[in-house]
């Protein structure tokens, strides 16, 4: 669905995008199983937003880590850290609102930017039960934004009704390897889709009503400076993992 | 104070069958591992297993039918190895209740624990299903009518926690992130630690603030070098690879579960390749 | 991160009249001493001060007419030097509204302010005169119907604190005890840090944990030799009894307390002896 | 009142008598201002209560200072210690109910044991503010034991009804110069008098009644042993501080 000729590989492209949404000073966390948020994040702190605070669920703070582990809470996140705060710490720093930014993942993303954690089918008898939300339903609510990404782009991850709605809240934006979602009022709108993707791919690949076109912006390619400091972070391509 | 060594299998064995149990650490790192194998070795059954995020101790207990309840925000192995295949079954086929929680409300109730209260309210949780589907109650503000959700307190009866060094008083360091390990510490009416390393202890008055529990919140403490194998232990060892990756192979089906667990696990105590 | 470092006077300059703000350490321990002398030098009113237990700093306050409220479980300078002539006199005349509260209830609307909920809350309490003094509601346990007290968020507008050591970002490590900075550093609004001596700070990535204050959490750090004086720094130096005998004996009159405050805190910045 | 030639100095008969209450395997908890507590908890430990785990507001635990300070916040209780706990930690310790004594005191205190440490006169016009009960009004209800202690004993201190409430709870005992009440049911009763303490003296040093007479014990004076190790563990007497 991606002609990868015309297109940057979707990780790439994924990590770039994430990246850019981040802004200099602001707080910034994530929690486990989260590969690209790790990679963006150091991304976004190495190109444009120097005076932004990394936190992430080892309760490192703007840790500088040697290498990147597949494992989002591994103990490789703590190097450089120069305080230790515990999760409780993070969930309290969004509940009173001084988190800018959670990063956030589904299996079922609804129109809404609702997520499902949690089963597949009826919640008491599921088809299948999925991991759970971990800090989501918490978080989704406080953290002043909630960037989603999630590395399927397709009819069962993007869907008209989620079998249960794990968290819902403050969704600025989410990311797929399609293209870029934005939240307009209660909606997502399709804020731009990446290069080499057509409006019918997207459309078919989404459930929900999705208005692409001809005229949907196309997601600015990484730029060179954009992939050198990705391949400087992350040398072993820690930002496939997800797409194994 | 006394001194509060003991074996694996002695701390073990005051478990009883239906406890409550927290477990330390998170997802692949610094888990009980030993423990959860003794756990495994003494057959315990109807446990119910409180964390925030959990992995191979949960997958591993309900694969053994040692667990009746889990009491968690998220179950898996990660991006390494994914969804946790026996614990989906067991709570698929409804032998294992999934007591969903976000994992900030699995901390609220170990504060209201800690904190000698019922219920402690917890921000967030607007639009979820979580409160409908486990019956968190929202109550009035007394002081401005606003609605806030309260989480009843989570009393384990026994936590299990490793720690790389510990004094026979019960006195645990941590090194590097502490986890849930403390909260569940102090909430819980029984502590056992296990410890990489036991030692006199004397350089913990040199650095208390690296003590991360106080020995009086402890009941009993075990030598366990490796004890937190499969699970990595910073800086001593890494999570097991190879190992879990195999384990997860041999989830998905019970004969090949059983199989696994008859060679890696009731016949030996694993260490660290 | 940024650097953070300011002058005590342009950190000050941002305590508005009427401020909230929190203050660091215990009785005579670890208060920050210059930061609250720097506050009568500029002349603020109306401020409510936050502390479990106070001594030096909310006496003198209350000596030079700064503070309306003073929201404190305890004040007074312990076995040494006894009670508080200066807070005594302004709340016994009723310049100074004594918001008593337990120091368990100071704590409670702190962590109700940091975990970003109404109210917090408390075991305890029964008996006692002060929640209808106060006006502390119980509410009924949506789990049991129990009742429990529960205290409203304390949300200071500025917490000041002193430490032994910080970085120009804002990280700040305690030596000893912690007393309620931490909570105070989290749950307030804005935080200065004082510190007896800032560093480059490379030495606290080899011991985290001894980092109590994450410099996200600071907007200003402030250099500040002998900044905890008259109050102890362990373990730089202990109190100091002879100044605090003399201000004790000074601030029985206002006559007495006004020539000591003159000479010693407008016309000077004290240090240690 | 006290007949110095026939009896003990009262710091150290009420050192003495106060650690006499604490057994070996009990939590003790001790705040702001306790030089006698402090006292009292050491010698315990000292002599027959080794695994008695001291506890006090410094976060200490089981401490043991080269010198004892007058100021019981003082850091130096902190020598030795293996953990540092927080005052919000011991509150909550006792408030799940696993703290087993606490040492309070009262500048009033009534028949049933209950404290005024607020204000004399009107609470919203006091004649004299006093400086608040500290921990004492979450504590006196949670903890499993308290004890009092109070180095005045006379009709302004032991009154039929106090000012204002500060703290109800779990007294167990009260200490003082001219001797010990136990609580029985809801109500204080001497349950000895010091050496050298007639019952009128005592008598006349309560307001509220009290049945004391020739039959009443006596409290064991203090022992050699007692006072010897009372001796190496404070040279400095600060048990005689509370008496300045």
């Amino acid at each position: 669905m991606i002609d990868s000729a015309a297109s940057p590989a979707p990780w790439d492209m994924m990590a770039v995008a994430m990246a850019r949404l981040l802004n200099s000073g602001e707080t910034v966390f994530h929690g486990v199983a989260s590969p690209l948020p790790m990679v963006a994040t150091l991304l976004a702190k190495h190109l444009h937003a120097p005076d932004l605070t990394y936190l992430n669920i080892t309760g490192a703070v703007d840790a500088e880590p040697e290498r990147l582990p597949v494992s989002t809470v591994d103990p490789a996140l703590l190097h450089g850290t120069r305080a230790l705060v515990t999760l409780a710490d993070l969930f309290d720093l969004s509940a009173r609102g001084k988190l800018d930014v959670a990063f956030l993942s589904g299996v079922q993303i609804d129109a809404e930017g609702r997520i499902n954690l949690s089963a597949i089918g009826p919640y008491d008898h599921p088809a299948v039960r999925l991991p759970g939300g971990a800090g989501s339903a918490m978080l989704m609510p406080t953290a002043r934004r909630v960037i989603l990404w999630r590395t399927k782009h397709d009819r069962r991850t993007f869907v008209e009704r989620l079998d249960f709605v794990t968290a819902a809240g403050n969704v600025d934006r989410v990311v797929t390897p399609l293209g870029i979602f934005a939240r307009r009022g209660s909606r997502l709108e399709v804020e731009s889709m990446h290069p080499g993707v057509t409006p019918a791919a997207f459309r078919d690949a989404t459930e929900f009503p999705v208005a692409v076109g001809l005229d949907t912006p196309v997601t600015l390619p990484p730029t060179v400076e954009e992939l050198t400091v990705l391949r400087a972070i992350d040398p072993d391509g820690v930002v496939r993992s997800e797409f194994a | 104070m006394g001194d509060k060594r003991a074996t694996l299998a002695e701390a073990m064995a005051t478990v009883p069958d239906g406890a409550r149990i927290a477990l330390g650490g998170n997802t692949l790192h610094r888990g009980p591992g030993a423990a959860v194998h003794e756990i495994v070795r003494q057959a315990k059954r109807g446990l119910e297993i409180v964390k925030t995020a959990g992995a191979y101790d949960v997958d591993l207990l309900c694969a053994t039918g040692c667990v009746a309840v889990v009491s968690a925000g998220f179950v898996g192995y990660e991006t390494p190895f994914g969804m946790a295949p026996a614990y989906r079954k067991a709570v698929e086929s409804g032998v294992v209740e999934a007591r969903e929680h976000a994992c900030a409300t699995v901390i609220a109730g170990l504060r209201a624990a800690i904190q000698g209260v019922p219920f402690m309210p917890v921000a967030g949780l607007q639009g979820s299903d979580l409160p409908a589907a486990r019956g968190f109650r929202a109550v009035a503000d007394p002081y401005s009518d606003a609605q806030v959700y309260v989480v009843p307190a989570l009393i384990p009866d026994v936590a299990i926690l490793h720690v790389q060094e510990a004094d026979s008083a019960g006195n645990g360091r941590i090194l590097g992130t502490r986890f849930e390990d403390v909260l569940m510490a102090q909430a819980a009416r029984r502590v056992v630690l296990t410890a990489e390393r036991i030692t006199d202890g004397a350089a913990f008055a040199e650095a208390p603030e690296s003590v991360a529990i106080p020995g009086f919140l402890v009941d009993a403490v075990v030598s366990a070098p490796g004890g937190a194998w499969p699970f990595s232990c910073t800086p001593h060892y890494g999570y097991d690879a190879p190992y879990l990756a195999s384990w997860v192979a041999a989830a998905a089906e019970p004969a090949t579960a059983r199989d696994f667990i008859a060679s890696h696990i009731l016949t030996s105590t694993p260490v660290p390749a």
